[in-house]
């Protein structure tokens, strides 16, 4: 039961090609987003856009590749240690700036 | 045989699709961790039948550390935010 | 088609119409409650016979124990996020009917 | 068939990822992201690249996801709702169309390079001198060894760097209590996390000895680890030990040390990193396991944040 699909692009080149479009999004939302835990998610887009790259062009027709699968392994856990040091880093901003100005907290901030 | 284990694989990611335009309506952020869970849930369906697809059991650990960590999202959010140490 | 492609047949179609059951109700049930229960219930049933047809058709047993962990835990994880959930949809309910709750701490 | 599966898994990764950034509420990009990471484990199923699936699903689905919940939830407490507010037209425009045309490039440059899997070939007749099969275990622990060193190190840096974010006075005390104030939610948690906790350590250690000749190591094995010790600390099964603890400390540093030693020893058998002919095998489990256990603990402490002063410590002197 062979679905008549046409088959336009290689699996490696579909997903490599997924990869650079992410990269883009991330990239524009980086720019273009105020808030820093908005921009700390378009830095993780980005970064799964390059390792689909990576992960796309090692898919050859008969195996995988196992190198840029060992680059991304090591690519995810950076990348999550870094997430988290940006978290916290965003997390004591908002707090050094909410222990500056107390008095004014309540009514300057707008009710979520 | 295995297309039609990759053909289920499809629909389970369009039932995660319609998971996720819960997540875009929800009104509330409860509606919103659900579908996040229910995507989970989703992968986990697609984890198995795509093993079983291309006969690789090894696709299994994937599934299972999905459910392992399932519940750590939802976790995480229905802590509110009570500040350290506050009482809810 | 032997007699088991045929049983797998049935169980993926089953478990499909399970999952597909759970995703509508999420989507289309009115309130937090139903929501869960759609969600919590059909799609674990959903994946219990998508997770038992490749039990079956992988063969091994080694393979069919552990599809049966991995069903085991999706229970226990949406047995305990159901619970987690609903007491967060009623707090926030509670709060919401406060008169002099403080906006600060809730989830809106 | 699977074109299809593969199309449409690539359609919704770029269609939750656009949404993850550009939605309003921050709640829902968390939860957008999260099936984000979820699809994009998929997406390494789809590629046969198992190994990095089992990351990627720990840590995008896992990990990453409690740690924006968590931080979401500190900001909200602070007044600060974490919306995304827009920029100036002129700026969305231009960086639209600078984007556009980098993703033009890029694709276009990707698509030129046909995709192969070469390396294959060159680590497939080295793997019987490891006595190992899994080719990218080989790649991490023996070929390529020293940048799993250095990230090693760099995880411990990036606690460093986090601890050092502690409010002045809280140091060296405990994180944030993770824990639920609601009494209910605690006992629900807490029971499920008496569960998880022994589960997730058994299918840790699984994966890292399952990791020498099948899909797993030391990384996923980590990750499942600190999934699992985040869970039992925010049901109050465990928790959380002060920074300035010997026992933890040493749990911190073991992995990188270890690895750092064999490395070193390594320099009598001809080079940095090189393993003597037959112990090979032995040496890669021992650096996983040690790994693992490093990992795990740097993770969960990672996600827990810096060291709080509200945060209750029983033993002021953090004997523990």
């Amino acid at each position: 039961m062979d679905l008549p699909l046409p088959v336009l692009l290689s699996t490696g080149h579909l997903y490599a090609v997924t990869g650079a479009a992410l990269v883009g999004l991330g990239l524009y939302a980086f720019i273009t987003l105020r808030h820093p835990l908005r921009q700390l998610l378009a830095v993780n887009v980005v970064g799964a856009g390059i390792f689909l790259i990576l992960g796309g062009l090692g898919r050859g027709p008969d195996a995988t590749d196992p190198f840029p699968q060992a680059l991304v392994i090591t690519g995810i856990v950076v990348a999550v240690a870094l997430t988290a040091f940006g978290a916290a880093m965003i997390v004591r901003q908002a707090q050094t700036r909410a222990a500056a100005k107390p008095a004014a907290d309540d009514n300057e901030n707008p009710a979520p | 045989m295995a297309d039609w284990f990759t053909l289920v694989a499809i629909f389970l990611l369009l039932t995660v699709a319609a998971a996720l335009v819960r997540c875009w309506r929800g009104p509330g952020p409860v509606e919103r961790i659900m579908a996040a869970q229910l995507a989970g849930t989703g992968v986990i369906g697609v984890a198995v039948v795509l093993g079983a697809a291309r006969g690789d059991a090894a696709f299994l650990d994937a599934a299972l550390i999905g459910t392992l960590l399932a519940a750590i999202a939802v976790t995480a959010f229905v802590r509110g935010t009570a500040k350290p140490g506050a009482k809810e | 088609m032997s007699w088991i492609d045929l049983a797998v047949l049935a169980l993926l179609g089953a478990g499909l119409a399970f999952y597909a059951a759970g995703s509508l109700g999420f989507l289309r049930f009115p309130d937090t409650a139903s929501r869960l229960h759609a969600l919590t219930k059909a799609d674990n049933l959903g994946l219990g016979l998508v997770a038992l047809a490749a039990a079956i058709y992988g063969g091994s047993l080694a393979v069919a124990a552990k599809i049966a962990l991995v069903w085991l835990f999706a229970v226990i994880a949406a047995g305990t996020t159901s619970q987690l959930l609903a007491r967060r949809a009623r707090l926030d309910e509670a709060r919401l009917d406060d008169a002099d709750s403080a906006p600060d701490g809730g989830l809106r | 068939m699977t074109f299809a599966f593969d199309l449409i898994l690539c359609l919704m990764i770029l269609g939750t990822a656009a949404i993850a950034l550009f939605v309003r509420d921050a709640l829902a990009a968390i939860a957008f992201f999260i099936a984000f990471g979820n699809l994009m484990g998929l997406a390494w199923l789809g590629l046969d690249a198992v190994n990095v699936a089992l990351a990627e699903i720990a840590i995008g689905a896992g990990v990453t996801g409690v740690l924006l919940i968590l931080a979401r939830a500190r900001l909200l407490a602070l007044g600060d709702a974490a919306t995304s507010t827009g920029s100036p037209l002129l700026l969305r425009l231009g960086a639209l169309a600078a984007c556009a045309g980098f993703v033009v490039l890029l694709a276009a440059a990707v698509l030129s390079i046909p995709p192969e899997s070469g390396l294959d070939r060159v680590v497939a007749p080295l793997m019987p001198g490891l006595g190992i099969e899994n080719r990218v275990t080989g790649v991490l622990l023996a070929f390529r060894a020293y940048d799993t060193l250095l990230e090693s190190f760099v995880l411990l840096g990036a606690l460093v760097a986090v601890w050092s974010l502690a409010p002045a006075g809280a140091w060296p005390g405990r994180p944030a209590d993770p824990g639920m104030a609601d009494a209910p939610m605690r006992r629900v948690a807490g029971t499920f996390g008496q569960l998880l906790l022994p589960v997730a350590l058994v299918m840790a250690a699984y994966l890292v000895w399952a990791g020498s000749d099948l899909p797993g190591g030391a990384f996923q094995a980590g990750t499942v680890l600190a999934g699992g010790l985040l869970v039992a600390g925010m049901g109050g099964t465990i928790g959380l030990p002060s920074s300035d603890q010997p026992l933890l400390r040493a749990a911190l540093v073991l992995g990188p040390v270890v690895f750092l030693a064999i490395g070193l020893a390594g320099v009598a058998a001809g080079g940095l990193l090189v393993y003597p002919a037959g112990l090979a095998k032995a040496l890669i489990v021992t650096i996983e396991y040690t790994l693992f256990l490093s990992i795990g603990v740097t993770l969960a402490l990672l996600v827990a944040g810096p060291p709080m002063p509200g945060a209750s410590d029983p033993d002021p002197e953090g004997k523990g």
